[in-house]
């Protein structure tokens, strides 16, 4: 879906996220959060790219949307991935619609670090799951894919298929990125855990207000207890949050 | 014409009637971006413990049709760090800043309210009684009259703020319980709280929320809320606060002509950051359209 | 796989836990172009009176956020024109056919329980105990556990149907009235009748409803009302029926995963005349999903 | 507004009316009662039309509606005009979107009734709101406009210009039906008194089901108390209505 939206979105990180609502409509009540997938200016104007799966009512209803449908989108939010000016490995571990924020990521490690290779494992739950493939083949220097029933690729779980490999990205050259469903960041988190190699999370939480006002989305981290997934996240140090 | 939009609640004049609502709008400098604070009625703060709190485990939210329930828990700083980290900022604002306070014992309450008393910058207090009472066997402050007076008078007998008591809508007759709080000596009631409410995962069968149960706010309640507004504003002398799914300022003059001396937006705040603003815009309006030029002159003005 | 549909509750044998609500589909008649009522659980008739009555003077309904508040007022035929000209058409109807009963006095009460005694084809009774008490100044039977009881048992006592007695959400807590009216002797609780509400034209600054409150009712109410019969599922041991802004069968999934052996679909009769049919169907497909081949099975299955 | 509807409709009958909401959405919550402005049948599809002004919530959210888009339509409903197999005057007196319903029925006796002379008093508060005023030219003999605000025709009310007429339609030989704002039949109500014309109006008041089962639509009657106007109604003798 892409949205026509305020040209303060230019400034926005790979990531960050907006809420999204229809104007004038109580269905879905609640704005749904949404990884920005893309940014790009034409004409004047600035247009934010999500990219999403159909999950429940509200994407349900966003799904039968026609082009010209008002939207309220607010953004962009919270704190987005860190890029450092050098790297030699970028890795993005990417579940199902995960690949949004990772493939944004991509586009701008691309273009900012030079001489960074960019391999993205991608994991979904059939070869119909794998949306965004193409965008993110255009970048990355290798796709590499895993699908649950196997219908494409390695057949398993991305997380295994990143797991073979893992002894090719050095701790202290290579950056890890990851987005995708709580049960893979956790799984991810468990093979990484004795190792000293930086991987940053994008997490998940039910959303109200998106903006660090109702504390509906709290997660539990470490050292800090429970803390607002829109504001201090959505992206963590791996690390740092308490998967148990 | 140049409409007259203060009101006088309870010994504090605020600049025009909205308000938003405590838990909805964080310590307000989480909205700045989306409107000018300095617009506002009042801000009324996150809940304030002794203690700061962790509040509830996640998931504690999901939507419903026309609202949505939270177990938030009462997470909060504590009110000390509020005083050193919040309150400075919000100084800065030219807008009443309240603070809600809360507690498990009256004690609790006691405490709050003193520490308050030495905090430049705070208006008035609202006192949210709809919490467990961990002395009496859980029992809600709100929802048991004898508990809401006597905490309403521990609070007022040491503060030296206005007080607003927040009532609880899970009552069988909430004039008693608002009859109970006036006599204690509050100076205002702000009414309603969330609604009790539940929701249940089907494919997994466990309850959206951790906590089971959550607080109901939105649009869905909005009818309640200005029934015992309503109800309220006919059985007891001082001004009344109208809280409850309000989202627009049709919603919120409806509370006005029913009685309330001002309103507090709440849920609404998390759909539009900006929506205060508008509702404060659009009552206007409204008003110069009916040629209405002092807001008081609508304020309790039903025909039945 | 054939699927297990019918449930007990008090005595009462139904082909599957889907009803439809008091005062939401008339007499039954009004429906029979919409659906094959042979497929029903049961049908609850419009509230019956010793006496017809006129109701409240219109307008009697208002929409509001995924609900509307209805101001009726009970209107009815009376119970005798009930028997003489409704039940001899639903006679022919495979389908426990229920009588929904209310009164201004005990007496009344017991008059209309024991006239429906001697009616064929009358499965049970449930009991409204949301009005209010003419003769103890107008508090509603329902909201005063003491009257709850009294009004339970004189029923029981001359009634030979089971009795199902229908709490009102307008009280503090919800469990201490249904103790009260298990203990009287109710066959089987039903819950949530409407929540008290009000709702305010601001262009003529009148109240919607000709009556200024009526019952709110539609999903607004679906999370109350899930909680409340989850409290009271844990509070007694008699069958407990859930009903409240059920608009589809994963609404009413949710009430008897919390433990109600039926429901009661109200408000979405309006909306589509022949959703308890789909319910019904929407119902078995998710049995079938889950593998479940009994209803029974999934009642009471909430795990916390 | 036009909407596919089953076959059932066919047998519509002016004055009757439809429930309409959209599917799967609850705003607006209830259905939305409407009468019947045309039944048409093409290529075996019959489709139903309305003729509606925004007044509020849910005609506001049906103009923004676009082709295409569902809706639940329940009909036909509610107990239509009588229609003479004989008469020399079909007097209609029609209150802005109260020309709906007039316009079917009129339709209906052009067919219907041979020899009628078919007289439309048409009145709005202003020349814009006259809506279907095409339609029921072509159909009647004579059209007589009354604006409130004298932007067309006559200024004034429309029930003071048929009153000034009045004299022209025999009581034995003619048939007055109207449809339009309380205020409006109230009027009507009030010159037709004494005389014993017969004259049917068409009522409104707020509905939720359309099909008699909630009593939220009642009127009060001089005889039957309050009746309900999507069951014994919408189209009422004027004298049995209690206009006080
Ligand atoms: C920061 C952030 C970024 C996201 N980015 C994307 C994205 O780029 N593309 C995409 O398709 N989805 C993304 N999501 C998830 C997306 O917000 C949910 O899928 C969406 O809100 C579901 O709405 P719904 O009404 O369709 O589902 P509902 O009917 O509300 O729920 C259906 C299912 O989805 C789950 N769900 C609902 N909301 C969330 C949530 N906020 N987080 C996790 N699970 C949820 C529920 O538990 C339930 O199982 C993101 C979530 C967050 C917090
Ligand atoms: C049998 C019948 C036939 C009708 N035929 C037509 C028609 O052909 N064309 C047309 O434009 N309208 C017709 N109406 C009126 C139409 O139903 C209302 O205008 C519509 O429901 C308003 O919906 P809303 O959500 O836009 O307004 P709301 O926001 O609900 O209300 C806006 C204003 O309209 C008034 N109103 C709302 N509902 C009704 C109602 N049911 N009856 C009278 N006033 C109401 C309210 O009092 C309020 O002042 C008919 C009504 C009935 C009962
Ligand atoms: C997420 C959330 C947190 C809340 N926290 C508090 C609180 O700390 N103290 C309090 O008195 N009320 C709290 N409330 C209740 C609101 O202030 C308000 O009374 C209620 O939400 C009804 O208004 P609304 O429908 O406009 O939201 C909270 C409400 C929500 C939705
Ligand atoms: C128009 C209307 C009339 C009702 N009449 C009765 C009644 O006569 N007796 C009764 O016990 N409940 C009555 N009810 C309450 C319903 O039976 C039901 O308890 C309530 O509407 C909540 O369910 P729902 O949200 O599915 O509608 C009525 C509800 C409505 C909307
Ligand atoms: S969504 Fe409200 S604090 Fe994060
Ligand atoms: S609209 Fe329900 S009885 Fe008429």
């Amino acid at each position: 879906m892409v949205l026509k939206a305020s040209a303060s979105f230019r400034e926005s990180l790979p990531g960050q996220f907006v809420m999204v609502r229809m104007t004038d409509s109580n269905a879905p009540f609640l704005s749904r959060p949404f990884s920005i997938y893309s940014v790009r200016s034409r004409g004047g104007d600035t247009f934010v790219e999500i990219l999403y799966k159909v999950v429940g009512k509200g994407t349900d209803i966003f799904s039968r949307l026609r082009e010209g449908d008002a939207m309220n989108v607010l953004g962009p939010l919270g704190r987005g991935f860190d890029v450092p000016s050098t790297c030699k490995k970028i890795v993005l571990i990417a579940g199902g619609v995960g690949v949004a924020p990772l493939s944004f990521l991509a586009e701008r490690c691309e273009k900012e670090i030079s001489g960074a290779e960019i391999i993205c494992y991608m994991g979904a739950g059939s070869s119909k799951a794998l949306a965004g493939l193409d965008r993110i083949e255009g970048i990355c220097s290798v796709v590499k894919i895993s699908t649950d029933d196997g219908s494409r690729g390695h057949p398993g779980l991305v997380t295994e298929f990143f797991g073979h490999d893992m002894e090719l990205y050095a701790d202290n050259d290579s950056r890890i990125y990851s987005c995708g469903p709580t049960q893979m960041l956790r799984s991810l988190h468990k093979l990484l855990k004795d190792r000293p190699v930086a991987c940053q999370v994008s997490l998940e939480e039910r959303m109200a207000c998106g903006i660090g006002a109702c504390l509906g989305c709290v997660v539990k981290t470490k050292s800090d207890g429970l803390v607002r997934v829109c504001k201090e996240g959505p992206v963590f140090d791996i690390n740092s949050v308490d998967f148990s | 014409m140049k409409l007259k939009m203060g009101v006088d609640i309870g010994g504090l004049t605020l600049k025009n009637p909205v308000m938003t609502a405590s838990g909805t709008f964080g310590y307000g400098e989480e909205y700045s971006d989306y409107l000018d604070l300095n617009r506002l009625g009042a801000i009324i703060v996150k809940g304030l413990s002794l203690e700061p709190r962790d509040g509830n485990q996640p998931p504690r939210i999901i939507e419903t049709a026309s609202g949505m329930l939270n177990a938030v828990g009462l997470q909060n700083v504590g009110v000390r760090a509020f005083i050193d980290d919040k309150l400075p900022w919000l100084r800065g604002i030219d807008s009443a800043i309240i603070a809600n306070i809360f507690g498990e014992t009256i004690e609790d309450y006691v405490k709050v309210a003193e520490i308050l008393n030495d905090a430049e910058g705070v208006a008035a207090l609202e006192v949210n009684i709809s919490c467990p009472n961990v002395k009496r066997g859980g029992i809600t402050f709100g929802s048991d009259p004898a508990l809401a007076g006597e905490v309403t008078r521990a609070v007022k007998d040491v503060s030296h703020l206005p007080v607003i008591v927040k009532l609880t809508p899970n009552v069988t007759d909430i004039t008693q319980i608002a009859r109970v709080v006036e006599a204690a000596g509050a100076d205002v009631l702000s009414l309603i709280n969330t609604i009790t409410g539940m929701s249940v995962d089907i494919e997994k069968r466990v309850p959206h929320l951790e906590n089971v149960t959550g607080g109901l706010s939105g649009p869905a309640i909005k009818p309640v809320a200005l029934r015992m507004v309503w109800e309220v504003v006919n059985a007891v002398s001082i001004p009344v606060i109208g809280v409850g799914g309000i989202m627009n300022a049709r919603d919120a003059l409806e509370f006005l002509i029913v009685g309330a001396k001002a309103v507090q937006v709440g849920t609404a705040n998390f759909l539009n950051p900006g929506v205060t603003a508008d509702i404060i815009d659009d009552m206007e309006k409204y008003m110069s359209e009916k040629g209405i030029g002092d807001i008081n002159d609508l304020i309790g003005t039903l025909k039945i």
